[in-house]
């Protein structure tokens, strides 16, 4: 590996590590639930892109699968049927 | 016999106990009319049992002895006669239907008595008891052969009598009977701890041993004083002695005054630890007895009822006892014979002033001037008339002190004078008993034989207990020097009363009854009401104050719930505990970074 | 270190581990045989528990190579005396709970519930004891947790959910803080077998940081003040046949494995400022755990703020550990007293509560004069929290005060002795009613076998009393660190 | 351990086994209820006569040991100190036994009652055979449990506060107590009970440890046995039924603490070493407090059963003087106290109870005339309130003739006095009731009056035991010298146990052991 | 957003701290290459070839166990939360849905199939099976075509229970074996993983599904 | 390598502040979804820690990938746990949120 070869993947790593970190905050501020949870999605697909650069496809493959696809699912399920329940019976809630 | 010593000795006091102890079982029987057959034994012993005559009883108290010494069954003798014919005065006195005191006695409140069963007074069946405890306790302590023995019998006797004088329940009977319980308790005490010293001092607690091995302990002999002084009238612990015999139903006043308080006496001569250390004692003894003896008249003669009178003259006669055991502790050559006096006068002065007392409740039985007949010859035997008891006991006293063992010419005179004193106390309870005008009622025979016997004991003794001097006691100087006296006495008695019809004097009340008693009574009174509020007070300080900090503390602990209530709702806040999780494994972490280094 | 070996072949270990797996997969099956399930489960726990504390107690700790492969590369399970001890203890009170258990959820249309998730509890909690692998240990810990959350959160009703996701939430913020120690520790050493670890690691800022993360995870699932928040509400709301098994084993679940950790991994960095401030913590708990109990006014909350008092003992054992060899065994000691008196309270209470229909205390006295068995049970089970003898939890003061004295450091003992009396004062606070004047009345009906099993609780809790000196040499059979505590 | 050391166990049960069955009966059961409880106290008593028999007629030693943790045992051991203490509990647990049947007659919670009233029984008799601290501990703990459901018993406001007043304090007292034995234990590892104590060969070693200890102790067991500071639980758990009163607090409970101190004193530390440490001197100016001070309480308090109370603290610090007085001639004061403050308080309480429950007397003022309605009962009472006064031949005079002879022995003369004042405190508040008993006029009837119809003046029950605890009264002080009596026991301990020389002879003069 | 609250400042400050010691803690991690030369050494006797797999489910084969464990207890826990009634059927909307789904269906099972097979020798593996056939199962149940029962049936507790039944049997007759629980003999490793794999994969995506349909609450339809 | 140890400390510093974050959104964000999320991001930082810290400079680790697999499996489950419970919470409470905790203010 050349060292500036080095250099375009670390700066890579860089951008990685700081979008994953950015994404990161702002799903956690909350503001929009919705918002959060499709971030979410995204990170776990940015992570399991982090995975492959640590030389681990497995963990790649599962991050993409479960931690992003199942866990986001159920996350999706569950605003919705916060969402359902706010308009159902109780109001003022779920944003 | 010396197998039947034991049980014999053991029911001298052993038979009244159990006459008592049966009367209680049955209490509303007639049982006790049986109360005079428990002196039996005493007199039976007093007059059979060989003197010297001592017995063991190891399983009780810490070893027990009875023993029956000379002056001991002399006592015994006349103590059981003045109780068996106090119990038998008491027969009619209380007993019977005519009893004049009986309606008085009839407080019964609640008298439950089973359907058939004849009513008797529960009241006297009470009476009773005590009497037979005291007369138990009396009997017992003349024979005690030990410390332990003696104080047990000597208690017994005191706190028992403490039921006869407030048998009556009158106001006057209860204030005597707890000036009486109080003196009396001050006195076991003393005695108590004055024994204690003995004992230990001398390593075993038969008299004999105390007398032999006892040290000569000050604080013992002042104890012993002051424990034995209550009871036998020593000047100024005579204080119950004036209340409580006028309180007390006639039979027991005659045997508080006669017999028991024989016992302080009894006590001394066994127990008074010899001496250098101890002499002043008989110093001690000697002047109190002489006060005493003037102090008995003085204050007597200005009493208006028969049996203060009475009492007034036992703390006289005692004085002169006193005086006499002083002597006899002073010059310790003199004492074996001074002692025996002392009992004798003992003897002499319990049989007179019983059948003295006897007259007093004859007294409202019978009309006007016939009661000299019955008051006259204990009363001149008390003055000393020759051939009588009295002047065996005044002389037998006087002529060992003559002696030229030591100068006690100060003595003789004051009691040369005492006696003068007496037949003038005398003189004025004839007086004042004359003056008393009941109804006649019918005399029971039991209320005039035990008159009877005792003034006849009182004329026998003598004869039967002759010391050798009384022969010489009978010389003119001698029966003038007893006689002077008693003569002089008996003219300004005499003279007194007279002047005091004429002129229609009542006699003042100078000296209150129960003399020093009544100003401190007064004091007291005023004390209680000064100060009496203070415990009260301070109580109830002391509870504001606890009620004060117990609502502090409560308070305090409702603000700590109330605070912990309040953090706990913030800690159980998910903020709070977060950041309580965060400082905690920074703070865990720091704190092994600085320990560690 | 005295290990006897590693065993191929049958091992009582794994059977300890399989047996209640086996009952809870059962279970699961076949909801509505849970109870009988259960039962059998419970008495070949036992067996086979008992079995295993006998193998340690006469051959010393087992190892066992799980599939063979040895240290390094695979996970060993590590029977040995304080896991044997701890499994004991569960395996007792599981027996007795399920027992209650029978008579509380009775044939409920949904009591299959509770009996999949008591036995997977049981199971967790098996395997959590026997793992001797710091990963292993979390997914262990993560299935603790699950299964305990659930168990809350059967009772319906706002507070105990709320209770329970506090629970859930901060147990995992714990499992997390953990698993991060976990990293932290394989990426300095390479390694997740604690023996292995033991070995391995030298005190240094990376040690006392994981320390940090694990404690303190370990100690927000332990309750230990000032993270016991989450205890009183949800161990007060949850339903009285899974309130035992959260205070009386649960909460022991997260402090075995603090204490392990600090055994075989952080020896060395046991410091006397560390026990000053965990004592200081445990101090505190004991105090504030017991006034807050004589704040309560309901008797589960009640009994529950005394299991946070208790936990506040159970940080003893960081002075202990400095200040007298084996000293820590004191508090493991008291963990088994409390865990016996607690579990006998709770189930009291709870038959109680469904007796008179409510769990008011100031109205509770005509249902505990109605109910004697439950009230006598209760009332050795208060002594037992007290610490009067006959009761496992006198030995266990006696040990605590002893050790704190024997390592001169007495204010332990102070703590002990003063927190002994704040109990004293909130048990009777409980049992005091029972005697007021009046007549009790049974309430509603109660299947007797509630009873009965409650009462059997507190008899074991008085036969610990007797087991002291057993419980102490078994103690001893643990495999510890280098430093040989 | 000894063969004959089950027999300790078994005696322990005869009360425990019965008091746990009881618990389970239901009200009605009366018979059975009856057979349990006489059965208990009789075997037991019949059990202790055998032990007593084998100790001193076989010379057999019994002890019975059970490892409670490495180095601790549960030792229970029979001497003749255990004996005495033993042999008190259960002759008057079997009379307040029947006197608690027949005063507790139709009141609800009989089982209850009587269930840990035989476990209180149990827990006293365990402390009387405990071979060591550890094992006394655990008795003692086990007896404040036992003992506070009787206080409350009543379940009224008032007991209520009563019972959490002497936990408040038993507690305490048995934490710090905890704390003192860990700490010895620790120090000297859990030994048995030594006659002249263990812990000689401690001393330079731990000169600042040791007496601190000391101190410990007296305060834990001192709150039992009621010193001063301490006291002010055993007034207010007055208002537990007369039986409780009579047996717990006269007997089982201020007695353990007592007898708790005789042994530390004796046993644990040594007359010479508790002396040498200058523990003695304050100790019994400690004691000597309690006793004006519960004297003084008690004569200016009006409630008869109160009043008896604080007659319990005064005396019972008697037998702490004793003990203090570091001599053995005190010593047999001190530990025949024991005894017979004991018999003669629980006669006091059982009268208070036959007035309560027959007449509804519960105030001195109350009592005036009672004697001629209950002549039997008032005679009790007047014997117990001579005993206590001390005068003979009451128990309690050979009480104190021993305590004045002991502090002679020793030097302190002045405690004499004390005993003086004490007794002059004792008459002015025992001497008025008894004299209102006998001689007042009652001047309101009765707020009730049962048990007339009967031959006797209350029911049976209540008499009987009340009549026989009295005679003992009597009969231990008029019969002192005979060799079945505490007095006589009490020297044999003394002399044999903690081997002062010659003290036999130094009592019974007159008699060859 | 007003003044921030002492807790979040305080939150901020301590986890910033945390932070920070965290990132110096971690940057003096030393350098090794950890477990990889004895799973090297040790991988001709797992049975396996691929490294990840071996270590999944051979040498550390119990944690594999109880995570699987811990989905089937999910899955209780998920179903003893929500609720009881039977889950109603819905039309599923729109023809590209269903086209999609009737499409998609197979091939996410045959992709997840081949994941597991191939997860014996390179990347892939049960996890990533299951999750691919617990997503074709998502879908499946979105479009829902007919009722759910209310419980699962025994039939489907037992498919979610295949995974830890299959492994518990494969580990207790390693420790009948001789070869230590979670063992296998070295000649059936291969089989006896796969079909391991096989059943979790299985179970996995069974229990995805169960947990989608947990937690359904009261006042929760999915109908409209 | 310095920049292969360079990457490995890139990613290590942002596992840690990805746990970090994950711990202070967990504290500080009310609504239980967003602390669902924070748990996952912390347990995803933890993963990062453990993948980096063992990938050493030659040899690949094998064991830290199958630790993380199954970390991540227990993270989903944790989460549909928490999820389903948060659900009920909302039924039961009306807010999804932990009482006592007032919205921002």
């Amino acid at each position: 590996m050349s060292p500036w070869q080095a250099g375009l993947l670390l700066a890579f790593d860089l951008t990685l590590v700081l979008t994953l970190l950015g994404v990161a905050w702002q799903l956690l501020r909350g503001v929009n639930l919705f918002r959060s949870v499709v971030l979410f999605i995204a990170f776990g697909l940015l992570l399991s892109l982090a995975w492959v650069r640590l030389q681990a496809p497995d963990v790649a493959l599962a991050e993409a699968a479960i931690g992003a696809g199942v866990t986001g699912a159920l996350l999706l399920v569950a605003l919705g049927r916060l969402r359902r329940m706010a308009s159902g019976r109780h109001g003022g809630e779920g944003s | 016999m010396s197998a039947a010593v034991a049980p014999w000795l053991a029911l001298i006091p052993g038979m009244p106990l159990l006459l008592a102890f049966l009367l209680a079982l049955d209490g509303r029987g007639a049982l006790w009319r049986l109360t005079p057959l428990a002196v039996l034994p005493a007199l039976l012993g007093a007059v059979l049992l060989p003197v010297g005559a001592s017995a063991e009883y190891p399983a009780v108290l810490l070893g027990a002895e009875l023993a029956l010494d000379p002056i001991g069954r002399g006592l015994l003798l006349v103590t059981a006669l003045l109780w068996g014919a106090a119990a038998v005065f008491a027969q009619g006195y209380l007993g019977g239907s005519a009893g004049a005191g009986v309606s008085r006695l009839i407080g019964s409140e609640h008298r439950h008595s089973r359907p058939g069963a004849a009513p008797t007074e529960p009241g006297l069946v009470r009476f009773h008891v005590f009497f037979l405890l005291a007369m138990a306790g009396n009997l017992g302590l003349i024979l005690a052969g030990d410390a332990m023995v003696f104080y047990a019998f000597f208690a017994l006797m005191s706190l028992s009598s403490v039921g006869l004088v407030v048998h009556e329940r009158t106001r006057e009977a209860w204030r005597a009977g707890w000036v009486y319980l109080g003196m009396t308790m001050l006195g076991e005490v003393a005695l108590f701890s004055g024994l204690v010293l003995l004992v230990h001092g001398a390593g075993g607690h038969s008299l004999a041993e105390l007398a032999s091995e006892a040290p000569a302990s000050p604080l013992a002999a002042a104890l012993l004083l002051i424990g034995l002084g209550i009871k036998a009238g020593l000047l100024p612990l005579h204080l119950w002695l004036p209340l409580a015999h006028p309180a007390a139903p006639t039979p027991a006043s005659a045997v508080l005054s006669g017999a028991m308080i024989k016992a302080g006496l009894l006590g001394w001569m066994r127990l008074l630890p010899e001496g250098e250390a101890t002499l002043w004692v008989g110093d001690l003894l000697v002047v109190l007895g002489l006060l005493g003896a003037w102090f008995g008249v003085v204050a007597g003669v200005f009493q208006s009822r028969p049996k203060t009178i009475l009492a007034y003259s036992s703390i006289s006669q005692m004085g002169l006892m006193i005086a006499g055991l002083g002597v006899a502790i002073q010059v310790p050559a003199l004492a074996p014979v001074l002692m025996a006096v002392v009992g004798f006068y003992a003897m002499h002065h319990g049989l007179a002033k019983g059948a003295l007392f006897l007259c007093v409740g004859i007294a409202g039985r019978v009309r006007g001037p016939w009661i000299l007949a019955y008051v006259g010859l204990p009363a001149l035997a008390l003055a000393g008339l020759p051939l009588t008891s009295g002047w065996v006991a005044k002389t037998a006293l006087k002529v060992p002190m003559e002696g030229p063992l030591a100068d006690l010419s100060v003595v003789l005179w004051v009691l040369t004078l005492a006696a003068a004193g007496t037949t003038l106390l005398m003189v004025r309870l004839v007086a004042v008993m004359l003056r008393e005008r009941g109804p006649s009622r019918p005399l029971p025979l039991s209320m005039s034989m035990p008159w009877l016997v005792l003034v006849v004991a009182g004329v026998l003794l003598p004869w039967f207990w002759v010391p050798d001097w009384t022969e010489a006691s009978l010389d003119a100087y001698r029966l003038w020097s007893v006689l002077w006296p008693m003569l002089l006495g008996l003219v300004v008695g005499l003279l007194g009363w007279a002047v005091a019809r004429w002129r229609g004097w009542g006699m003042p009340g100078w000296i209150p009854e129960g003399d020093v008693w009544v100003p401190l009574e007064r004091l007291g009174g005023w004390w209680l009401r000064v100060f009496g509020g203070v415990p009260g007070r301070v109580h109830s300080l002391w509870d504001g104050v606890m009620e004060l900090l117990g609502e502090g503390v409560r308070g305090f602990w409702n603000g700590v719930l109330a605070w912990a209530v309040r953090g706990e709702r913030r800690m159980v806040q998910w903020e709070v505990m977060g950041v309580l999780f965060l400082g905690l494994v920074l703070g865990v972490f720091l704190v092994l970074a600085l320990s560690l280094g | 270190m005295p290990i006897a070996g590693l065993t191929g072949g049958l091992s009582w270990a794994a059977l300890i581990v399989i047996v209640p797996l086996v009952g809870a997969l059962l279970t699961g099956l076949w909801p509505r045989a849970g109870g009988w399930v259960a039962l059998v489960v419970a008495l070949l726990t036992l067996g086979t528990t008992l079995g295993g504390a006998l193998h340690v107690w006469w051959q010393g700790p087992e190892i066992h190579a799980l599939g063979g492969w040895e240290a390094p590369l695979g996970i060993a399970l590590v029977l040995d005396g304080l896991a044997a001890f701890m499994l004991l203890l569960t395996s007792v009170v599981g027996l007795f709970v399920t027992l209650y258990a029978l008579g509380y959820v009775g044939r409920q249309e949904r009591s299959g519930r509770f009996w999949v998730l008591w036995l997977w509890l049981w199971a967790a909690m098996n395997a959590l004891y026997l793992s001797g692998d710091v990963f292993n240990l979390y997914v262990t810990l993560e299935l603790v947790v699950l299964a305990s959350v659930a168990l809350v959160a059967l009772a319906s009703g706002g507070p105990a959910l709320v209770a329970s996701m506090r629970y859930l939430l901060l147990s995992l913020l714990g499992s997390l803080a953990y698993l991060m120690g976990v990293a932290l520790l394989y990426g300095a050493y390479g390694a997740l077998d604690l023996i292995t670890l033991a070995e391995q690691v030298t005190p240094g800022h990376l040690l006392m940081m994981v320390a940090a993360l694990m404690t303190v995870g370990l100690m927000a699932k332990t309750a230990l003040f000032p993270l016991h928040g989450w205890l009183a509400p949800g161990h007060g709301s949850a339903p009285a046949a899974a309130s035992p098994i959260l205070s009386a084993l649960v909460v022991k679940v997260s402090f075995y494995l603090m204490l392990r950790l600090w055994l075989t991994l952080f020896p060395d960095l046991a410091t006397p400022a560390l026990g000053v401030l965990m004592g200081g913590l445990g101090g505190a708990a004991v105090i504030w755990g017991g006034i807050m109990a004589m704040a309560a006014d309901r008797l589960k909350p009640f009994v529950a703020y005394s299991t946070v008092a208790q936990v506040g003992y159970l940080a003893l054992f960081f002075p202990f550990m400095l200040a007298v060899p084996g000293g820590w065994r004191a508090v493991v000691f008291f963990a088994a007293a409390h865990a016996c008196a607690k579990a006998t309270v709770f189930m009291a209470a709870g038959t109680l509560q469904r007796a008179a229909g409510h769990d008011r205390m100031s109205e509770l006295a005509d249902v505990m004069r109605g109910r004697p068995i439950s009230s006598f049970a209760m009332g050795i089970a208060g002594a037992g929290l007290v610490g009067l003898p006959f009761t496992g939890g006198f030995i266990a003061k006696w040990l605590l005060v002893e050790t704190a004295i024997a390592g001169d450091v007495w204010p332990w003992a102070v703590v002990v002795v003063v927190g002994g009396l704040l109990a004293g004062a909130y048990v009777f606070r409980l049992l005091g009613p029972a005697f007021l004047a009046g007549r009790g009345s049974p309430g509603r009906p109660i299947a007797g076998i509630m009873e009965w099993s409650t009462l059997g609780m507190a008899l074991v809790s008085i036969a610990l009393g007797f087991a002291g000196a057993a419980s102490l040499q078994l103690l001893d059979a643990t495999v510890t660190g280098p430093g040989g505590l | 351990m000894e063969p004959g050391g089950f027999l300790l166990v078994i005696i322990l049960m005869t009360s425990l086994v019965p008091g746990l069955v009881i618990f389970f009966l239901r009200e009605q059961q009366f018979a059975l209820r009856t057979f349990f409880n006489l059965g208990g106290a009789g075997l037991k008593l019949a059990l202790i006569i055998s032990l007593l028999v084998g100790v001193y007629r076989d010379g057999k030693t019994y002890s019975f040991t059970l490892n409670l943790l490495p180095g601790i045992d549960l030792v229970l051991a029979a001497d003749a100190l255990s004996l005495l203490f033993a042999t008190l509990s259960a002759v008057l647990w079997l009379v307040t036994t029947i006197y608690a049947i027949g005063y507790l007659e139709h009141s609800p919670k009989r089982s209850r009652f009587f269930g840990f009233f035989s476990l209180c029984v149990s827990a006293t008799v365990g402390i009387a055979f405990s071979g060591n601290l550890v094992t006394m501990l655990i008795f003692y703990e086990i007896l404040t449990l036992a003992t506070w459901p009787l206080v409350v018993h009543r379940g009224t406001p008032d007991s209520f506060r009563a019972g959490r007043i002497y936990l408040a304090y038993t507690l305490i007292g048995g934490a710090v107590l905890l704390a003192a034995v860990v700490w010895l234990t620790v120090l000297a590892g859990s030994q048995d009970f030594t006659a002249g104590g263990y812990l000689r060969d401690l001393y330079p070693e731990h000169e600042w440890a040791l007496p601190l200890l000391f101190v410990m102790f007296v305060v834990g067991f001192g709150v039992k046995a009621a010193l001063l500071p301490l006291h002010s639980w055993l007034p207010r758990a007055m208002v537990a039924p007369a039986p409780v009163s009579a047996l717990l607090h006269a007997v089982a409970v201020v007695k353990a603490g007592a007898f708790g101190i005789v042994r530390v004193m004796n046993d644990v530390y040594g007359i010479q070493l508790a002396a040498d440490m200058g523990m003695t001197l304050p100790l019994m100016g400690l004691a000597i407090l309690t006793v004006l001070y519960g004297s003084v309480r008690a004569l200016f308090t009006q409630d008869l059963k109160r009043r008896l109370a604080f007659s319990t603290v005064s005396q019972v610090s008697y037998i702490i003087i004793g003990v203090a007085l570091a001599g053995p001639v005190g010593a047999v004061g001190g530990l025949v106290h024991l005894v017979h403050q004991g018999v003669m308080k629980i006669t006091l309480f059982f009268c208070a109870g036959n007035f309560a429950e027959t007449l509804g007397i519960h105030r001195i003022e109350e009592m005036r005339g009672v004697g001629r309605r209950m002549p039997w009962t008032m005679a009790a009472f007047t014997l117990g309130g001579l005993g206590m006064i001390g005068a003979p031949p009451m128990a309690g005079f050979i009480t104190k003739w021993y305590l004045g002879m002991g502090a002679l022995e020793v030097g302190q003369g002045w405690v004499i006095g004390v005993l003086l004042v004490s007794s002059l405190l004792n008459a002015a508040y025992f001497l008025p009731p008894i004299l209102a008993g006998w001689f007042g006029r009652p001047q309101h009837h009765w707020s009730q009056d049962r048990f007339r119809d009967g031959l006797l003046e209350t029911h049976w029950m209540l008499l009987l035991p009340t009549l026989a605890v009295a005679a003992m009264a009597l009969g231990m002080g008029l019969l002192a010298s005979l060799s079945i009596s505490p007095l006589y026991w009490v020297t044999f301990i003394v002399e044999f146990e903690y081997g002062y020389e010659h003290i036999w002879r130094a009592v019974f003069e007159e008699v060859d052991p | 957003m007003s003044r921030p609250r002492l807790s979040h400042v305080l939150t901020s400050l301590l986890a910033g701290a945390l932070g920070v010691a965290l990132v110096l803690i971690l940057l003096e991690l030393p350098a090794h290459s950890g477990l990889a030369e004895p799973v090297t050494e040790a991988m001709d006797r797992s049975g396996v070839g691929h490294e990840v797999t071996a270590v999944l489910l051979n040498f550390r084969g119990y944690d594999t166990f109880l995570e699987l464990a811990v989905l089937l207890l999910a899955v209780w826990v998920a179903w003893s939360l929500g609720r009881q009634d039977p889950v109603p059927a819905r039309s599923v909307r729109g023809p590209v849905l269903r086209g999609t789904l009737r499409h998609l269906v197979p091939v996410a099972v045959l992709t997840g199939g081949y994941l597991v097979w191939v997860g014996a020798s390179t990347t892939g593996g049960a996890f990533q099976g299951g999750a691919v056939l617990g997503a074709a199962g998502v879908m499946l149940v979105l479009a829902r075509p007919r009722s759910l029962p209310r419980v699962p049936r025994l039939g489907l507790r037992f498919v979610v229970a295949l995974g830890v039944l299959v492994f518990l049997a494969s580990g207790v007759g390693g420790l009948l074996g001789g070869h230590g629980f979670m063992g296998y003999h070295p000649d059936w490793a291969y089989a006896l993983i796969v079909a391991v794999e096989l059943a979790a994969a299985v179970s996995i995506g069974l229990g995805l599904v169960l947990l989608f349909l947990g937690g359904r609450v009261q006042g929760d339809d999915d109908d409209h | 390598m310095i920049t292969e140890n360079l990457v490995g400390e890139i990613y290590l510093v942002c596992g840690a502040l990805l746990f970090v974050l994950g711990v202070h959104a967990l504290v500080v964000r009310p609504h239980l979804l967003v602390k669902v999320l924070a748990v996952n991001i912390m347990g995803s930082g933890v993963f990062m820690v453990l993948l980096t810290a063992a990938s050493g400079p030659d040899l690949i680790d094998p064991v830290p990938h199958a630790l993380v697999i199954t970390g991540i499996v227990v993270a989903v489950c944790a989460s549909a746990v928490a999820l389903a419970l948060m659900l009920k919470v909302r039924a039961a409470t009306g807010q999804a949120r932990l009482p006592s905790e007032a919205p921002e203010d």
